[in-house]
């Protein structure tokens, strides 16, 4: 209790916790926990995005979305290295990914139906991707929070391309705008659900707020991210699929209408259109390179036994 | 409203959509493997080089335009060619397969484009001469990081072995055609524009024999070669590829993306 | 020229769309296997499966055509219409997969379609019922072959069974996509001209259970279900698929074929 | 050598021979070779047509085209059956398909590069195969004969459906014509190949001619082909890849230039552009398809066995 204390007292001071240091275990598997998540969200969600490379309408938006989703990667990568910091391998931990075990951000397991998806997870998910992530670069764990600080530059570059291509397509012919809007109709609803539960329905968070992993709540960040994207909308020209959103001239917010979240939890179960697939990729990938990862591993060793003989 | 184009092909324009075929196609195949390889690694250094080719393909296709004096952008001769345009060898269009041989392709025509492009530093073209400083030092990476699988899948595992070694002989009498010059590509080589590839092929074999030979792997004889890509005439594997690159440019022609 | 169309989608064109979807699609997915089947008697039955269904899709193209009244033909909804505007049930644009998945998404449609026809055959409307004594006698013979498999497989070996047993979990949750009903059908029911599908399910599972049975096979219970396809919200695998479909007419466009 | 005259003077008699007939081991063999390598062409055919079916530009042509690949699956599977008659297996027949042993067409060594060339083919190589088989179906093997007069009916009706598509083709707009033409001229020359080698240099031809398996010499038969075929490519507008083609007005043929015999004994000797490519779809079929025949053999095996102790 000593200990737990002292701790608190660390993170109260914004004293930020290295890998090396003594930690509570609830904050290790915590922190294990989301970031091992944060990381298995990213290499998933090259699977929607990758879905489009071959088909990207142009050579300029083809390279970039190449490179998106190169970025992707490479985000989950670091991630991965530092969740490896608390403890656990990577293997492990993609191994809980592949079996089910462990969750990822339940908006990649919608579809990317046309080209527009690809501006609308630009502009809106990796929109609030980055209204979660801003805070984490403060979060109280050292690697997890320079992780994020590199994440979320990345990050807004990306949300500025999707923008981009949103705008190009609002000003485009009838059936690129007609796909904008489709895209946004089809996004915008998920994207809220993103930030997780209603502040009075979550689980985590006192205790992630304590320990100063969590800064914001849930209702606090969706907010946030509805007040920045629902005038970029409009910049756009396009209608946002929310009979109810009105601006309040009082509290300088845009309020919305009541999100479905019987669909959230369906998708969370692994009932949403895409999980079955999603699950299902990333599995036939790992199974097919198994003899891959098996002749890199006998390489590595015969080069090895061959010095040690030298 | 746009719709297949039928290119000017004088010496320059063709030898440069050759070039720039060859690097598209590639790239196109490796970027198919994106969120699907043997680990997180191979994904990013496949897209990686993908990158490195699609970015070569545009610079040579914005050069082709130039050099048709049409006005035509890199996208028109990308998605408004149909498969009997198409210029690629066809070593670069067959389909991925597994891991090992994709790397074997990869292997082969980064060896070959390394040579390439290294000798068309020196064209008399400044333009192509300045891709050419970029790319190889592109196609460099790709010698390494290819070659190392290789020596790796090589001296492997018994079936990383026997994997390898069959793409191996499966792509082989591809290779036959990457140093194919016809009377068009003669003159720019007189002209001192382009790069006699047959001065290449001892310095590639070599190169490549002693990349193989690390890896426990017999280079093969020169028996027949295929060939036809260079004037339009492919694989079946091509007709599909170009169905997925180009289609929702065909669905909404005239469009700016 | 011709472009991406946007139906006028009355209940009846919905109805007849929805229906020639489903056929076009399941029939272009058993159409993939010709020539790479695991033995030539179905490589036979496959593509005359696929026949029937593309048969069927053309009658029904035609009807909506008619029923929408502004001239367009079967060509017109099959090669002009995009993803979004494809009204099948996810289950029949699932990926071929292995013969295992593709015999029991056959044995799951077949078997719904079967019962439909049957009941359609009593349409008030003419066209529909006509269509419906064609169409349910073919898929007699489909709920035949694909049920005769289902056995085989499922009392086989045990990789066999063990493939069928993960197609069934695969493609289960598609199902109860198969018997939805909005209401611009419910208003075709009760104007005489539409089945009511709730009214079928029972007895779909029925049929289905009883080889299920003899496969050993367990019938799963009836957990969450998918659903999109029938306005238009598809699985990732449908663009693919219309890509390939559509791409000469897409590159070529207002010919006659 | 008794038998062997008997033998003859059933042939000169144009008796026909039946499976449980006595006959010359030769005949048996050269029969066995010649039926089991035009059923593997039926079954190695299917590829090239299939290769377009999911991209068959109108719904009546994909029908068309799906129902002459089915058709040709059927005449591989009678062909089979009477090459059985004479005592090998289907079994063994298409392992030496599979192995590279066993020949078939050269012609379904080339690729179908455009739409373009589903007409050709249905006209051009239906067309040659139609010559070469009208004449077998007078065959001295019985089986043989019956299964030609089948197949010849159902080829001709594609060859009619081939040039159906060469006329809308050449009817249609440029695009369309430019790549009629281009088709017939990639098409053509191996089509004249189909025939064979020229009688100064074929092998077999004599026996078979003695036998009355052949009853046209190689070039007879070409002959056949190209004064058939000219005039339906003038028809058609196009103009035959041929700088030396000429009507002799004394013989009343067309004389064609000089053959490439090379090109057609690298495509023999497995070297055309598609051979790998042909076999390896096949033997990919076959081998993906093992645990389907092993099923449906385990399934056989019971039932049988539950049966006998019912």
């Amino acid at each position: 209790a000593a200990l737990l204390e002292a701790f608190q007292a660390r993170i109260d001071a914004e004293d930020r916790i290295e890998p090396n240091d003594r930690m509570p275990a609830a904050y290790r598997k915590t922190l294990t926990r989301q970031i091992s998540q944060h990381a298995h969200s990213e290499i998933v969600g090259m699977l929607p995005e990758g879905n489009w490379i071959t088909r990207a309408p142009s050579l300029r938006r083809k390279a970039a979305l190449l490179a998106k989703v190169q970025d992707e990667c490479g985000h989950g990568l670091y991630l991965y290295a530092a969740a490896e910091t608390l403890g656990t391998s990577r293997e492990e931990l993609v191994d809980q990914l592949l079996t089910g075990k462990a969750k990822y951000s339940s908006i990649f397991n919608y579809p990317t139906l046309t080209w527009a998806d690809i501006g609308a997870i630009g502009w809106l998910v990796d929109g609030a991707a980055i209204m979660n992530q801003i805070p984490l670069c403060r979060c109280s764990y050292g690697p997890y929070a320079r992780a994020m600080i590199r994440v979320c530059k990345e990050e807004s570059f990306h949300q500025r391309q999707g923008y981009e291509i949103m705008v190009t397509l609002s000003k485009g012919n009838e059936a690129q705008r007609e796909m904008a809007q489709d895209a946004l109709n089809r996004w915008w609803w998920p994207c809220l659900m993103m930030f997780g539960p209603p502040d009075a329905a979550s689980q985590h968070s006192d205790q992630s707020t304590k320990w100063k992993i969590k800064r914001f709540s849930n209702d606090e960040l969706r907010q946030k991210f509805v007040d920045a994207t629902v005038p970029q909308a409009h910049y756009l020209g396009l209608t946002l699929p929310d009979p109810d959103l009105k601006f309040n001239e009082q509290t300088g917010h845009w309020e919305y209408g009541a999100i479905d979240w019987d669909e959230f939890k369906q998708v969370i179960a692994g009932n949403g259109p895409c999980n079955r697939d999603r699950l299902a990729a990333r599995n036939k990938a790992h199974a097919e390179g198994a003899w891959v990862r098996e002749a890199a591993l006998a390489y590595a060793e015969k080069r090895h036994a061959r010095k040690a003989a030298a | 409203m746009a719709k297949t184009i039928r290119v000017n092909e004088t010496p320059l324009v063709l030898y440069t959509l050759r070039r720039a075929d060859d690097a598209l196609i590639l790239g196109h195949r490796l970027s198919e493997w994106c969120g699907h390889a043997p680990m997180m690694e191979e994904d990013m250094a496949l897209a990686n080089m993908a990158l490195d080719l699609i970015g070569q393909a545009r610079s040579l296709y914005t050069y082709a335009g130039e050099a048709e004096g049409g006005g035509r952008t890199e996208d028109d001769f990308a998605y408004w060619r149909d498969e009997r345009g198409y210029r690629n060898v066809l070593l670069v269009e067959q389909q991925n397969g597994d891991f090992a041989r994709t790397i074997l392709r990869q292997f082969l025509y980064a060896h070959f484009a390394d040579l390439y492009w290294r000798a068309m530093m020196a064209s008399k073209d400044a333009t192509l001469a300045a891709i050419a400083a970029k790319s190889e030092k592109e196609m460099a990476y790709h010698v390494r990081h290819a070659g190392e699988w290789v020596i790796r899948l090589g001296d492997g595992t018994a079936e990383s072995h026997a994997r390898i070694a069959a793409a191996l002989e499966d792509l082989w009498p591809y290779t036959g055609e990457l140093f194919e010059m016809d009377a068009s590509e003669k003159a720019l080589v007189d002209a001192g524009i382009a790069v006699d590839l047959s001065a290449l092929r001892e310095r590639w074999r070599a190169n490549v024999k002693a990349v193989l030979d690390e890896a426990t792997l017999t280079t093969p004889a020169d028996g027949w070669m295929q060939k036809g890509g260079r004037t339009g005439i492919h694989s079946e594997h091509l007709g599909h590829l170009l169905a997925e690159l180009q289609h929702v440019q065909h669905t909404i022609p005239g469009a700016v993306w």
